[in-house]
């Protein structure tokens, strides 16, 4: 059996490797590649990472404790904030978990709807993480740019919709907020329509890079055993090559209509969760596709929910779903009254970053960089 | 009438001469050489100031059309006002030295490497008449000049006192060490062929056309282009411009041996950055672009030092489109290229122009011979090295589940 | 996949001394759990881990809830028969009773092999004060690493066997655990625009705002 | 061939470089002191107090200080004091008001809770941005006279929804006169109380027509 | 805005505008000093959360605040003019920040941007939230919003150049590298057992007496 355990066995042989005099150096919290205020204090022989311990918490504002104190909808624009590019996702994972407690069921417009914003914010996140990612390796802002302006089409689409570009505090328990009109549709469909093309000339301009498949190939291996039992989950899981995509395992909302394919990657390195993230993003605009050509009429809320005065019976609910950066969960125990008793949220970047010292080890500070870039983290999310 | 007279005898040819006699012509006699060198030492500053000033403006500005936004736009018309305001700004804010640094190495830095990167410019030919100084080992004098800066950049990151410094100053040694010896080994062959060192023989060497239209730049034969590109890819490395600015790699190290300066010591460096950078595109423009020399012969009515600045400009874009364009190496990476694609290319290349040189009287059905085998030469090498280079890095499949 | 009872069952049968019990879920999610002692912890949790039923290879979540003591008023009815022979007489019995708080730490187990779950396991403290240890279950499974060092951080259970356990969110010079019930916040309340509820509660209590001492120099910039 | 990747990825950047300057979806810049993006109607940046009348805001605000919003506000922005008294609001019917009413904007995060839960249609989202300040004390705390805005406002900002909530008052008002004259018809054989304060539901919720599908698979 | 009227500009900048196209050029040491520096104003790269993705936004290409030549985001605080404090400062991160703060050359200048960085906003009764960030490094220009839309910053910014505009080298406004009387370091909060030590700076935080405001007429 593999050692998977803290301090394993590959960890040992990357400390018996150096004896030279090492110089310990705090990355972070502020520095331009941590992607907010983290911190990796890496001990380094030479360039060559010989321990790399993370510190948390600098944006740790307390999401949990606030979502103990008010009610159950006040807690849905917090959670906006987790992940504050990928707000559709976080107001959809808390909006099931809600659901699952009280036992509400969604009209089925609601739900195309849903899988509709989610897929456009899965195209959100996932091109702005190859941004920065190719920031991180060095590229002066040339694909973030690239990146910002096809997410500034999505914001418009979410912000004509939500009324905000980012905290869109969208999804109501048993539906959603508003219904899209049809000129919203038609304007979606021009976008998703578009996207493949701008995808082209994204990868045309990075993936067949001989820098960036230099820098990003064989860098930061994760084998499929760690991954898994590290509950690392989302694309940088799958690109290890485990078939775990919560839209298939767990068949939730209406995904199990549509078609759509689950790309795997086999080496687990920077390049193999690049690329499965774009590869997600083709398979996204499909899904997009089908979903636009075949949204049904109908309500957009259940009527039986209620706005105000919500209070599910006690028990117990975990939700999830596949958002962007992996499985995000809501975790809430009811006592009856209006506030949940105790709101948790399964945070996938601040799991997935368990193994980032794994990943790092016996790699230069550059590759650190992008390692840690390639995990996708938010650390709203992270610290909560 | 300007048709009639040779064109080095034009009257716009030989413009800056005669403001240069007339202005010396104001002092005694005894004063004169010193009169010209001081006025060369201000020409050079001022026209090379005013260079930096809007390359940086350029490459802000094409950085932004090439990002799909125009870039600073509002400072002045255009916002061709706006590296004066930098300027104004980054000398008037508080120079801060860190406790623990060594005030004077931290203040030397910048300066030498400012002043380092300057030297080079002396030996230059801008135009048929402009040259600061004509030495006879000019190629020489410039990399050895050149070469001070790595060593400058390796104080600033010592001085410091900063972890990151220190990082980008052990960067700096490598890179300095590994991309000596492949820019160096890219001029021999030009030195070679021209048989001289001085700038001025190795631009007259590349004087003349083929049919009025081809002209005998080094950069139209095998062995020329070869040389021009590697060399131009040491360049990058020496400058340390993108892809290879790995001593102030922004996204690792901060801003690397940067890290500690503010206010005017840092624009000195960014100064410096743009020197070193004009420099090499200058020499490059000399030792394989035909210098001043115009690329056709009915163009030649057109002064050479407007030839000379269309051709570093043009060269100073590319930096510009390359650093838009490219992510960065990673040491290692950065190294491998240097000694095992760059020195033995170069080496090769060498050869290749010493057969170039031997093989200059073929004629007739040899001369394709000639092209064919310093082509096979140049193209071959390139391809197993690239290839070896680039071993265990491809594009993937993927699968689906 | 098994249901809970099952699987109780199975660890019951596997662990002869173990005490494995199902804590019904009210709700409609119905996602039943397992509540285990914490002698046996981590054995069973790796035998879930590797039995090939159950395969949970996955430890998605991990998180502490503070059950703070309580005052549970029990009311007991007793039906008194008539002696005269009429309708029984109902007498209801008021008792308070202080139930015992706790620290309780829930695992949210999947497998990815299988594809099922999840299996909720959960384990309690003797008490919120000082018997506080529960066995770590990172050697079983490596998400638990940091999820156990938050819930130390957060709740104050300490995790026998983890193999570095800090604090995770706040500095470590931090003495509280935030995330319990009891937790008072530090008082920094000295203005609040528009105060109400207990901020205003908190506020009130710094009015008037001391005045600024009059020897004191100038602010830096001036920021009005 | 070793460069030919970087090659393309030169390609893509020239041809965005030449794009700025004639296709228009490759130079997206809105230059935005002198140009401003056009915001879409749904766009919202903190709240406001509908009034009736521009000429007498304070007289004719619809809100009757019920304190719902700042009840269900998530962080707490909203500051409440109900009267002690009664003023005839725009219809004339008697109504509590606040004496203060108070939005934190320091603290606001613009969630449009207070606008879904508002039974009065009251408080409305506005759609200012352009606020930054040097002073936060005085400059960011909102009161009762900066926040009301008449409806004319809100009719140019969300025109669909403003329209909307009219015709829901306008219908309501019906209503209420109706029963009131219903009440006064009936007042003439019996005496009676004044009928209930009319209440709009929030606007959001589209009526049920279809049947419901399956809620998320558990 | 009235606080930095032209109390200290001799001439308004329609009338200095007037005289530019007549051909008279007003180089004043301190017009020329304030004109530089408020062209060239480059921002730190520093971002701490959701707003930090607005403020990147309005650095890409719909917004482009390289049109005011602040698009040199610098990583460094020695070559930063100014400090956007762009998201929620925690307890944890509040010293970082100080200390950012002070190791920026003067002059230099803070933008609180966002809820969070004004006043703690959404999260202001977390117990590890800073409330405002004001408490520690002074503030020179406040973008309310949640978060403030990318405009809103460039707005914030345009506010902060006319305040440079303002002005002067010498007197009460000078810049405090070129005063003795001043400190330009501002002390830095220590992590103490429940709470920062101290949770404020006195001498910056000076918060009105009163929690209710009048209403104005």
């Amino acid at each position: 059996m593999q050692d998977l355990s803290p301090g394993g066995a590959h960890v040992r042989a990357v400390h018996d490797e150096f004896h030279g005099d090492l110089l310990e150096v705090s990355m972070g919290p502020h520095h331009p590649s941590t992607h907010g205020v983290f911190r990796m204090v890496v001990t380094l022989d030479g360039e060559r990472i010989v321990k790399l311990k993370p510190v948390f918490g600098y944006l740790h504002r307390n999401h949990e404790k606030l979502g103990e104190g008010t009610s159950y909808l006040g807690s849905m624009p917090y959670t906006d904030r987790l992940d504050y590019l990928c707000s559709m996702t976080n107001n959809w994972a808390y909006a099931v978990a809600v659901e699952k407690l009280a036992g509400l069921t969604v009209p089925e417009r609601a739900e195309y709807v849903r899988v509709i914003l989610a897929e456009l914010t899965r195209l959100l996140n996932h091109t702005c993480l190859a941004g920065f990612l190719m920031q991180d390796c060095g590229c002066s802002g040339t694909p973030l740019m690239y990146a910002f302006r096809e997410r500034e089409k999505i914001l418009d689409l979410f912000e004509s919709l939500s009324g905000s570009r980012m905290m869109c505090n969208y999804q109501r328990f048993g539906g959603c907020r508003v219904d899209p009109p049809a000129d919203w549709l038609a304007r979606a469909q021009t976008l998703v329509d578009g996207y493949t093309a701008f995808l082209d000339e994204f990868e045309a301009l990075l993936t067949g890079n001989e820098i960036v498949m230099a820098r990003t190939q064989g860098v930061g291996c994760m084998s499929a055993a760690l991954a898994v039992s590290a509950g690392v989950t989302g694309p940088a899981l799958r690109a290890t090559g485990v078939a775990h995509d919560l839209r298939k395992v767990d068949g939730y909302g209406v995904y199990p209509r549509f078609n759509f394919r689950v790309p795997l990657g086999a080496h687990g390195d920077v390049y193999d969760r690049y690329m499965i993230r774009v590869l997600e993003m083709r398979e996204s605009v499909g899904i997009l596709q089908q979903a636009l050509a075949g949204l049904p009429g109908g309500p957009i809320m259940n009527p039986a929910a209620k706005l105000r005065g919500f209070r599910p019976k006690a028990g117990e609910a975990y939700g999830r779903i596949e958002g962007p950066k992996g499985e995000i969960g809501f975790y809430l125990i009811s006592d009856g009254s209006p506030n949940p008793w105790r709101y948790r949220v399964r945070p996938p970047s601040f799991i997935n970053l368990t193994i980032l010292e794994d990943m790092c080890l016996g790699h230069t500070v550059a590759d650190a960089v992008i390692i840690l870039g390639s995990v996708d983290i938010v650390l709203g999310e992270v610290d909560r | 009438m300007i048709a009639t007279l040779p064109p080095a005898e034009s009257w716009l040819e030989r413009f800056p001469l005669l403001v240069r006699d007339w202005i010396t012509g104001h002092l005694p006699e005894s004063l004169g050489w010193l009169a010209v060198s001081l006025l060369a030492i201000v020409v050079i500053l001022a026209a090379f100031g005013l260079l930096f000033a809007y390359l940086t403006l350029a490459e802000r500005k094409i950085l932004g059309r090439i990002q799909n936004r125009p870039g600073p736009n509002r400072t002045g018309w255009f916002g061709l006002l706006q590296p004066f305001a930098d300027g104004i700004k980054a000398v008037t804010k508080e120079d801060v030295v860190p406790r623990e640094a060594d005030a004077v190495l931290h203040f030397l830095a910048p300066v030498l490497l400012v002043a380092m990167s300057l030297l080079g410019l002396a030996v230059i030919p801008f135009g048929r008449h402009l040259l600061a100084a004509n030495l006879e080992a000019g190629v020489l004098y410039f990399f050895a000049a050149g070469a001070a800066t790595e060593l400058a950049v390796f104080m600033a990151g010592w001085a410091s006192h900063n972890k990151y410094s220190l990082l980008a100053a052990m960067r700096a040694l490598a890179q300095l060490i590994s991309y000596e010896l492949p820019l160096l080994l890219s001029v021999v062959p030009v030195v070679m062929l021209a048989g001289s060192l001085s700038t001025t023989h190795i631009v007259d060497a590349q004087g003349g056309w083929t049919f009025g239209w081809i002209p005998h730049w080094h950069v139209l034969t095998p062995w020329g282009f070869a040389g021009f590109v590697m060399f131009m890819i040491a360049a990058l490395a020496e400058s340390n411009r993108s892809p290879f600015d790995l001593p102030e790699a922004e996204s690792e190290l901060i801003a690397g041996h940067l890290t500690e300066y503010s206010g005017f010591k840092y624009a000195l460096f960014f100064m410096a950055e743009y020197f070193g950078m004009c420099g090499l595109s200058a020499m490059a423009v000399t030792l394989f672009l035909g210098g001043w020399q115009a690329p056709c012969a009915f163009l030649e009515f057109i002064p050479s030092y407007v030839w000379f600045t269309a051709k570093l400009l043009t060269l100073l874009l590319g930096f510009i489109w390359i650093r838009a364009t490219l992510p960065r190496l990673r040491m290692d990476q950065l190294t491998r290229l240097a000694w095992k694609f760059l020195v033995p290319l170069t080496l090769l290349n060498l050869a290749n122009a010493a057969f170039w040189s031997l093989s200059a009287g073929w004629s007739g059905p040899m001369h394709w011979v000639r092209w064919a085998i310093a082509l096979t030469v140049v193209v071959g090498p390139f391809l197993l090295l690239g290839r070896a280079l680039t071993a265990g890095v491809a594009p993937r499949t993927y699968r689906y589940a | 996949m098994e249901t809970p009872e099952q699987i109780r069952d199975r660890l019951l049968a596997r662990f002869p001394g173990a005490q494995v019990t199902v804590v019904v879920n009210g709700s409609p999610s119905a996602q039943h759990s397992l509540l285990v002692d914490a002698a046996h912890g981590r054995e069973m949790a790796g035998f879930l881990r590797d039995d090939p039923v159950l395969k949970l290879d996955q430890c998605s979540n991990v998180t502490g809830v503070d059950w703070p003591e309580k005052e549970v008023v029990e009311t007991r009815k007793t039906t008194v028969p008539d002696p005269a022979g009429g309708t029984p007489k109902i007498i209801e019995e008021k008792s308070k009773r202080i139930e015992p708080g706790c620290l309780e730490v829930v695992y949210h187990l999947f497998s990815v092999a299988l594809r099922h779950g999840p299996v909720v396991l959960r384990m309690r403290t003797g008490n919120r004060t000082d018997a506080v240890t529960l066995p770590s279950l990172t050697p079983v499974w490596r998400s638990c690493e940091f999820q156990e060092r938050e819930v130390f951080d957060l709740f104050g259970v300490k995790f026998d066997g983890h193999p570095d356990l800090r604090r995770i969110l706040m500095w470590d010079a931090f003495k509280d655990h935030p995330m319990r019930k009891d937790y008072v916040e530090p008082d920094d309340y000295e203005w609040e625009p528009t105060p109400h509820g207990d901020v205003l509660a908190k506020a009130k209590k710094h009015f008037p705002a001391p005045a600024a001492p009059a020897a004191a120099p100038t602010p830096p910039t001036a920021t009005a | 061939m070793l460069g030919s990747g970087i090659l393309q990825g030169l390609a893509v950047t020239a041809k965005n470089f030449l794009g700025s300057y004639h296709d228009p979806a490759r130079y997206t810049t809105v230059e935005y002191p002198e140009v401003k993006q056009q915001l879409p109607e749904a766009f919202r940046n903190f709240p406001f107090l509908v009034t009736e009348n521009a000429t007498d805001p304070m007289g004719t605000l619809r809100c009757v200080a019920c304190q719902i919003c700042e009840k269900e506000c998530p962080p707490q922005c909203i500051f409440i004091e109900k009267s002690k008294d009664k003023k005839p609001d725009a219809n004339g019917k008697l109504q509590i008001y606040p004496v203060v009413f108070a939005i934190d904007t320091s603290v606001c995060m613009s969630c449009q809770i207070c606008v879904e839960v508002c039974p009065f249609d009251a408080i409305k989202m506005d759609q200012v941005y352009e606020i930054a300040t040097t002073d936060r004390f005085d400059a960011l705390l909102l009161n009762r006279e900066q926040l009301a805005k008449p409806n004319e406002y809100f009719h140019q900002i969300h025109p669909t929804e403003a329209a909307e909530v009219d015709a829901r008052l306008a219908a309501d008002r019906k209503a209420a006169e109706e029963k009131a004259k219903a009440a006064a018809a009936a007042k003439a054989a019996l005496p009676a109380k004044p009928a209930p304060a009319p209440v709009a539901k929030p606007a959001v919720v589209p009526p049920p027509t279809a049947p419901q599908s399956p809620g998320p698979a558990a | 805005m009235d606080q930095i009227a032209p109390t200290t500009v001799p001439i308004t900048d329609a009338e200095r505008d007037e005289l530019r196209r007549h051909g008279i050029l007003l180089t004043g040491l301190e017009e020329l000093y304030n004109w530089g520096r408020s062209r060239s104003v480059w921002p730190l790269n520093f971002g701490l959360a959701c707003c930090a993705i607005e403020m990147i936004a309005a650095s890409m290409a719909k917004f482009d605040i390289a049109r005011f030549g602040s698009e040199v985001f610098r990583p460094s605080p020695r070559q930063a003019d100014l400090l956007i404090v762009s998201g929620t400062v925690t307890k944890k991160m509040a010293p970082q920040v100080v200390r950012l703060w002070n190791q920026m050359p003067e002059p230099k200048f803070c933008i609180a941007m966002g809820a969070c960085a004004i006043s703690g906003g959404p999260f202001k009764q977390g117990y590890n939230v800073l409330k405002g960030i004001d408490r520690f490094i002074p503030v020179d220009i406040y973008i309310p919003g949640c978060p403030p839309r990318p405009e809103a910053l460039l707005h914030g910014l345009v506010q902060l150049q006319e305040k440079m505009r303002g002005q002067t080298i010498s007197g009460p406004d000078a810049p405090r590298h070129l005063r003795a009387d001043l400190d330009c370091d501002c002390p830095i909060p220590e992590f103490g057992e429940h709470d920062l030590e101290p949770p404020q700076n006195d001498i910056l935080f000076q918060p009105p007496a009163s929690p209710v405001r009048t209403p104005k007429a």
